[in-house]
């Protein structure tokens, strides 16, 4: 393993201290137990978006923190859910009268901590709720399992949420939103190698010059299925079918296209899958109205890529075109 | 033997030391079919709960557990971390503040134990967790009750040994590894390698 | 050889197709001979910011065309310097009465296809001038040989010339503008990995699990010397020194610090090795008064970093803060 | 023999079948020195002038070199681009419209594109470039050009093998592989290889 960190103990800390450096104008940190907020922490009168998890999967959720997005994140070790009382200081960091809205991804770490985290939030009378955001396709959706990993929509719908608590919405209404939009989007991803975590040394899996792994998720975990490599129009066509078969998205239905890097994905290949991605939808009559290309949820130096659908209205085309500034998402401000 | 807060103690410091020795194994064990962390996030959290101990021992073994079970929740993360941590915090608030603990004790431990994990996790035996390890466990501390302290928690070692391995042909129905559907077969669960592992350490300690 | 492509021959082309389609609203795209410009060129009385150079090193040029930075690029093949017909596209689609300026690298195709060009534009009685930028001290400084490459300040001098050109400056004062940032700008790169051409298939060169490459260029040349991996703090430390000996920068200095992935390496690392350049800046009284930490300036897949500081002024800092608004690069709009 | 467009368009087949031959040999020559894509790029650039002199073969010699030069230019890239381009150019410019070469017409090209790389390039014999095999090579046509056409490529061909040769214990002075300084020794130039690939080549169909 050749990775640039010192200790696998304390990469997670280490690079905090350099985010904390690269954006203080945005953001600022607080360790042991570490949590991310916004700079001007806590923002009196609106719902404060909380978000968190492994590490590992940069810049989910601490380049997200700013104004119009989170007001703070939770980070765990790497690849692995925070701890309930980093959450429960992000809380206390952030949270108002307005309460705040956790928006915890579907794994059962994730689930557990937060949720032991709004136990003890509730139990000094704040007003926490969570959402759990299970938008991976490639697990099947079953209650008598964990179910559905969460994984690109997060970025939408820590956006989306974000900008909600900006506008002023209420703790149900950016709840409703959050619900809302869990119920309409959808995401599914591929892997070309494997990432190698900092304590572990090894790749997580071992695939072959010709094998990829299909419907991975962003921990190293394997995918649903390994097959044969092919090239990206196969690929990437094969993505955005199980992606829209699934809700299913329609004829005439207006979307966000994400196509993300899963980290060690040269933009030059993101790009070229992106206009792949466009052209198999537009031949499905789905309209793309808002785009996002880049890598947002990562897994360490993983080579693949994810697609998210997201089914847009007018209202959610409006909070996506809302200002945001943060560390990896800007606009209009 | 009875057993204090300083017996429980050191069946925790033998529980850490078990965990570390055993630290790449169970990341290995969780690599295919999770994230490969378990032996990373219980070895992290039982490093905290040995020097938490070395400071100061808590007077009563409840006192220890709470101590061992807060430490876990705010140092493992992950999946492990809750279930662990709330089966430890369920197991102190049976024993209340009892001084001493006889078999009876340990065995109704083990049983709040489990009761914790079920109700935080709301797996089955047969789902392919620690479940399927601690179920087994129970019942034959149970039975061994009679045997005293240590000759109970060898029998749920035992017993927990074979519910690890059992884990191996079955598909997961939780956890990360249920992602992995028909591939999750032929693996033994980490968690439940490590609640076999623990209860060892906590028997061979308490011989 | 794993890559989400589909023909190596078409690669650009198709990458190209996907940028087109996911930013339509800050650029466009010409084909054959390929060149990416703003939505809104022609922009009158400005003068035009143009760069280009082999693709492979996305966002760089492509990424960084939009108001406020670049109003043309003109991408290569992977890693090979576009030829000047596409130089002369961008040039037409952008250059009225203000001229324009071409930011080049220092890699002798760079400057031989950017030379031919624009001669041919001087032949059509545009006033076309040239930078060649070469801030690498990897390399020794030689007129007796190719020279310095161009590598990390050329992002910086493509944002303070575009908001040179923004604010209405002429093409003595852009000009002006691109040399004074030449002159003080430096950078150096290391590389733990590295990256696969597409038409070749394997790696540019093989390294040891021990070793990295120290003084990396852009394009999987190697670099100066192999040296064997070191911990983070060791090698950030090494970077940076390299970096400031040379100028040199000197206590009391207000610099941009500009902390680059090259693309494979994650976010994670990146951030942990930013924050030990700060520190290695501070213990030389050097002041970092602006930052910019992200995958700007890559070579594909490649694992490793580099180091560009740029001295700052208060001339340099407005022009740095001025809004820009790019695929890549986006704040203040 | 005499040497009209249609020989010439021939020469320039010929050439570009031997990049193609040759096009991994030329990636893996520029692959520890430099970038890897010397012979992805001329086999490019000669595929071009292939397809365009399938179209139409321009009249004269020089006619038909100017249509290659500039096909280079426009598809080649990188350094190899320019300077065989402008070698091309200087030797169309030269030729201007003669309909027919004779030897010395040839070797007067040679010179030509000697002339043209260098003031392009800037580079001298010694830099490791493709300088060091044609500048042997158009001394050695220069010496042969009684002895005709063919004789004198096929000279200046194994001037140039031998040129090529004579840069690999070289530092490079010029070019993508002088950022390497002592490590572009022990390596064949690119470059230079690919030139006397060429002349091999327009030696072969001009027999
Ligand atoms: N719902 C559950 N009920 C009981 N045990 C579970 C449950 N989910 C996961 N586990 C246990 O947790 C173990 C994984 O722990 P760990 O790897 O530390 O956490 P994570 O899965 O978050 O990475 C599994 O091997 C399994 O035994
Ligand atoms: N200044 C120069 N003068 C003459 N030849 C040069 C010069 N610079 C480079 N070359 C030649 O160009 C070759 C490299 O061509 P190529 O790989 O196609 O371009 P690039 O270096 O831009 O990738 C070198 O092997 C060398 O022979
Ligand atoms: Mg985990
Ligand atoms: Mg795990
Ligand atoms: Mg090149
Ligand atoms: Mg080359």
């Amino acid at each position: 393993m050749k990775k640039i960190i010192n200790d696998p103990a304390t990469v997670v800390t280490e690079s905090l201290r350099g985010l904390e450096a690269a954006h203080s104008d945005l953001l600022r940190v607080g360790y042991d137990p570490d949590h991310v907020v916004r700079a001007d922490a806590p923002v009196g009168g609106k719902v404060a978006v909380i978000s968190g998890g492994g590490s590992g999967h940069e810049p989910l959720h601490g380049g997200f923190v700013g104004t119009g997005m989170l007001h703070a994140a939770v980070p765990g070790a790497v690849f692995t859910s925070p701890t309930p009382d980093g959450v429960q200081a992000a809380i206390s960091a952030t949270t108002g009268a307005a309460g705040a809205l956790l928006i915890v991804k579907n794994y059962t770490g994730d689930v557990l901590n937060f949720e032991t985290a709004a136990e003890l939030a509730a139990a000094e009378d704040l007003d926490v709720r969570s959402v759990v955001i299970d938008d991976d396709v490639a697990v099947a959706d079953s209650t008598f399992t964990a179910g559905r990993r969460g994984v690109g929509g997060t970025v939408l719908l820590e956006k989306l949420t974000g900008a909600a608590s900006e506008r002023g919405d209420g703790l149900d209404a950016v709840e409703a939103l959050a619900r809302k939009v869990i119920g309409q989007v959808r995401s599914i991803g591929v892997a070309l190698t494997a990432p190698t975590v900092p304590h572990v040394g090894e790749p997580s899996f071992e695939l072959a010059a010709d094998e990829i792994e299909f419907g991975i998720g962003i921990h190293g975990e394997p995918g649903r299925e390994r097959v044969k490599a092919e090239p990206a129009d196969q690929l990437v066509e094969r993505l955005v079918a199980a992606v829209v078969d699934d809700l299913p998205f329609a004829d005439g239905d207006e979307v966000l296209l994400f196509t993300n890097s899963m980290g060690g994905t040269p933009l030059l290949e993101l790009y070229l899958a992106h206009g792949i991605a466009e052209r198999a939808l537009a031949q499905r009559g789905i309209r793309v109205t808002r785009r996002l290309v880049g890598p947002y949820i990562t897994s360490l130096e993983m080579q693949g890529i994810s697609v998210t659908l997201l089914r847009m209205d007018d209202e959610l085309t409006e909070l996506w075109d809302a200002p945001v500034c943060t560390p990896a998402l800007r606009w209009g401000m | 033997m009875g057993c204090g807060a300083a017996d429980v103690a050191n069946l925790l410091r033998a529980g850490a030391a078990t965990i570390a020795e055993h630290r790449v194994e169970l990341i290995d064990l969780d690599r295919p079919i999770g994230d490969a962390d378990h032996g990373e996030n219980l070895n992290r959290g039982f490093g905290f709960v040995v020097s938490t101990l070395d400071t100061a021992v808590p007077e009563t073994p409840g006192g220890v557990l709470k101590l061992a079970a807060t430490t876990l929740i705010s140092k493992v993360g992950g999946a492990a971390g809750p279930l662990y941590g709330t089966a430890f915090l369920r197991v102190a608030t049976t024993l209340g503040d009892r001084p001493d603990l006889d078999a009876s004790a340990v065995v109704e431990a083990l049983r709040a134990a489990l009761a914790g994990v079920v109700a935080r996790g709301k797996a089955e035996v047969g789902d392919a967790t620690m479940v399927d390890a601690l179920t087994p466990a129970v019942a034959a501390a149970e039975a061994a009750e009679n045997d005293g302290i240590a000759a109970l928690l060898s029998a749920a070692a035992d017993a927990a040994d074979q519910g690890a391995e059992s884990t191996e042909p079955l598909i997961a129905r939780k956890g990360r590894a249920s992602y992995l559907g028909e591939r999750s077969v032929g693996h033994v669960d980490p968690g439940a390698r490590s609640t076999a592992l623990l209860l060892r350490a906590f028997a061979e300690a308490a011989r």
